[in-house]
């Protein structure tokens, strides 16, 4: 329904590049990516905010890539939400259709039929700035919903709410989407809505989509390094491997399955444990390693380790941090699992 | 704290150098009721007055008219030449009234000369600034994310102009205009040239000042210092 | 798009209106080459540009001498009738220039009845808001803190004032002098019910204009918009 | 040598009450707290940039609470640093050996000197906003350790720099210390700060000063539930013990120690460990719990249950996340060691 032909733009300081992916009528499809990946501008463009430098924008078949934003039958809920702050509710949700000049009557049973879909029939009178984020946000869904799209782009939509409103916006929108059968894409830099809403997953990084797939796809077989570091697999270690053994900066490390010749394994740095004794057990590599740096992450610390040649970054929590005494210059024991490596 | 103290004494100079002839002029007004009563009936004064406001709000008017648009082109859009375009629009405000005038007049010559056009064509040069710039600034705190949004739900860019960010760029743009139309009205130098008739109140000021005195100008002073003390609280 | 195609088109006709008188006043006068040179030998002339220099730049001075005490206040303190101040500060803008004047004469009638004073009093009103702004914006973009850091490190208020806060404010405290300067030089009417004589160069022109014309009037008027445009570029 | 003695102020949302402590002569003391605590402001209070509502500042035996901050002999370095723009490096250092009118030549030697030790004294001719952030605060810490402060206040020093450049600054900063010998008062969040630096740390929890002490002792013996929350236990349980037996919400769970009466226990996140199939041992409490939402923090996820009434709330990495399937409404187990729970 949705076709994006290799589209390039040049924008500010974000460059795009040769994008390229297909949505399905009735799919929910995810664009996942850091911020800074250029997923607000992919998503202006196929709105029609922006020109793409090169490449195409197809909706139904027809080539839309020059047409207007008023002409695409597309709706669009930026991050900030964008509710016309001197329009009440009613009027905002109204908008789209006032615009479509339906009857006065029909506009008002479909603005009240939207509204309790989502759960804001008793905000109608009200004006933006007095809803909370989670409000707001329904309310934004509801104008968009209520000329029924296509499709609906939704940029980082929950970026904004606390935990708890999230949580429910993200449980409800399942429902939602049952209920009024939308097509939409919606991008983020979040894995747990990823997790939870995306029939298919994009993996945008730096301006290009990197891997499209279901997000267990693209998370158990990364395409390349970049999306392994993006996934997660902060250690890449680089070496010679022969059957199950991998040589590299003078330490032996042994790997989950047979290889051979130059390859490159990723370790998530929570899948690596730090002691101050040895504590061999048949199934795990072990090395010792000097603390070179302690990061703090909230309630986790990184732990950036040197073992001869290899740089290694683990996660640790905050209270192993004191229980263990790791500081600068402190030695320690690295082991982790063979089958905690990723072969790519 | 003896710094902040004799700054504070410093800069009180000022204030009260800004204050103090608002007041007195009031206080020596009032103490010469009659003549503010008789200058209220004095035909030519009515006459003055209503030429004022009637010029100073079509000047208003028409700032609005053309600096609206531009206001909004600058807010929205990045051209070639765009920072000429803002010196320009800048310009009128360092330039000595009198040479206003004698510009316009090289200019326009007699289409304008001693004519409700002529004063209207003095305001609009020394006042016009006012209104696109505030139209501008106006325009610029307005999120263009709005009117994209509008855009996908169905508007086309003229729509959205007129539903929302006219709608939410109207206070800034409505200050805008009530500055312009006080600078319209406290333009003298340039109308005395272009235009001394027909008679506005600034210019009826000086001419009772020249021909009868400081005390036969005073009524008509204190009305106008009125007007645009009103002014000025609204714009608050 | 066509919106702001149409925009632009309205826009561009109050950018013109202004930028063309400038224009015709520059090229009618380079066609009258003789006239130019002539008014350049002439001594009442050259006496009156001096005044009108004269006059602004002591203006300017004075408002710098109190307006940046006063911005510093403004910017550094919170105080019981802060607003009243910043409001009397910009009552002069909205004032008739020829009220201004008679206010002024009714204050302080004769003592600055055409004389210096009288022209650098009507300047010193309608431009001194300029300098005060100015300051008050240059400080409130210094950091606090760098002056805290500095009376941390053992400078006195007054000390931490000029090593740090001055010297930081100082581009926007020049910008606002020239400012002033521009305003002080472009009054006409508050200068013409105070201080007729000594003549300055923005009244010279309106008497030319009564006396001989306007062709007599012109090459003055370029020789101050000249002056204008260059403290314009200056600024910019 | 400073005592602070029960400072209370109100400003903007700030609200400090009855703020007591001491630094002796050489020590670096650490005041540890989340932002927003009113750590600043106890700061400006101490350099005389804002005057208490009440209380008193102490310095040397002398009262100098009404004294302006230029008499005080103090040293403050703003988070910011607050490098004077318009002047050089070399004049940024010397500015206050200039204001004590010291020779031109025994400022050069000073500037010299300590500029040579923080290893900055390439950049002297440098203006301050073409240098990097560690070079910054290297210049701001120079500039205050040059005039022989006799204390040095420092506000969150490091919290702006890179992870990098924070972990060598931090290195560096207690061998100045040996070398130049100075008393320090630092207020800062960072856990990692405190351990790193601190002879001694205060807690300061919204306006009040709640624990005194030793790293070691404050995190091993919170004073109270506040404090502990802010050192990471995120779950306090309350109930009636019976000897080795808590019972709380329906639930009966073991405790480390014997104990009788009304009490409370303090869990950290990170020591809940969650699977789907009960691993039953003998050391473990273990229950099923349902998921009632989930919060990404990073790498990391904080997974909120509920056990019959009880809430708690746990850590896991993304990847467990993910591998478990753990999504709103899914049920888990849920299991701790007595060990893990700390009596208040």
């Amino acid at each position: 329904m949705l076709e994006v032909k290799s589209i390039s733009k040049d924008w500010k300081e974000f460059k795009l590049r040769e994008i390229t992916f297909g949505v399905k009528a009735g799919e929910y499809f995810i664009i996942l990516g850091p911020s800074g990946a250029g997923k607000t501008v992919l998503l202006e463009i196929i709105t029609g905010i922006l020109e793409p430098d090169s490449g195409k924008v197809i909706l139904d078949g027809k080539d839309v890539t020059g047409w207007p934003p008023e002409r695409r039958s597309l709706a669009y809920i930026p991050q900030n939400y964008a509710l016309f702050p001197h329009m009440s509710v009613y009027d905002n949700i109204a908008f789209g259709l006032k615009l479509r000049r339906l009857p006065k009557e029909e506009i008002k049973r479909k603005v009240r039929d939207i509204a309790e879909v989502l759960g804001i029939d008793h905000l109608l009178h009200r004006k933006p700035k007095t809803l909370s984020g989670g409000e707001s946000q329904r309310v934004a869904i509801a104008r968009a919903l209520v000329i029924e799209p296509k499709l609906l782009l939704l940029d980082e939509p929950f970026a904004n709410l606390d935990v708890q409103t999230r949580a429910r916006l993200i449980g409800e929108m399942k429902r939602w989407r049952k209920e009024l059968g939308f097509t939409a894409l919606h991008v983020t830099h979040s894995f747990e809505e990823a997790v939870s809403l995306g029939d298919r997953v994009g993996v945008m990084l730096s301006g290009r989509l990197v891997q499209v797939g279901s997000i267990r796809e693209v998370f158990s077989r990364p395409a390349n390094e970049e999306v392994a570091r993006f996934l997660g697999f902060e250690n890449i270690i680089e070496g010679f491997a022969k059957g199950r053994k991998l040589r590299t900066n003078g330490l032996e490390i042994e790997l989950p399955v047979e290889v051979h010749g130059k390859v490159r394994v990723g370790l998530r740095p929570e899948d690596i444990i730090l002691s101050l004794e040895p504590i061999r057990t048949s199934a795990r590599n072990e090395f010792k390693a000097t603390v070179e740096a302690v990061e703090e992450l909230g309630p986790l610390v990184r732990v950036r380790l040197r073992a001869r040649g290899l740089e290694l970054s683990a996660f640790i929590t905050r209270s192993s941090m004191l229980e263990i005494g790791i500081g600068k210059g402190k030695e320690v024991y690295v082991s982790f699992k063979a089958s905690a490596l990723h072969v790519f | 704290d003896y710094t902040v103290a004799f700054f504070a004494i410093m800069g009180s100079f000022i204030v009260l150098y800004i204050a103090i002839p608002l007041i007195v002029i009031f206080l020596k007004q009032a103490s010469d009721w009659g003549m503010l009563v008789k200058t209220l009936h004095d035909e030519l004064v009515i006459k003055a007055l209503k030429n004022s406001l009637l010029t100073a709000t079509a000047t208003a008017l028409i700032s609005l008219l053309f600096g609206v648009p531009l206001g909004y082109v600058l807010a929205r859009k990045d051209f070639k030449g765009k920072s000429l375009v803002q010196a320009i629009v800048d310009v009128p405000i360092v330039i000595p009234h009198s040479v206003v005038g004698i510009m316009l007049l090289v200019t326009f010559s007699s289409a304008i000369l001693d004519s409700y056009a002529g004063i209207i064509a003095a305001m609009l040069f020394v006042s016009a600034p006012f209104a696109i710039n505030a139209a501008r600034d106006g325009f610029l705190a307005v999120d263009e994310e709005l009117e994209h949004v509008a855009r996908t739900l169905g508007a086309s860019r003229l729509r959205a102009f007129f539903s929302i960010a006219l709608p939410m760029a109207f206070p800034a743009i409505a200050s805008g205009a009530i500055m312009t139309w006080a600078r319209a009205i406290s333009e003298v130098g340039a109308i005395l040239i272009v235009a001394y008739y027909p008679k506005t109140a600034q210019v009826l000021v000086m001419e009772y000042f020249n021909n009868y005195g400081l005390r036969a100008s005073r009524p008509i002073s204190v009305i106008l210092i009125g007007m645009s003390l009103t002014i000025f609280v609204v714009l608050r």
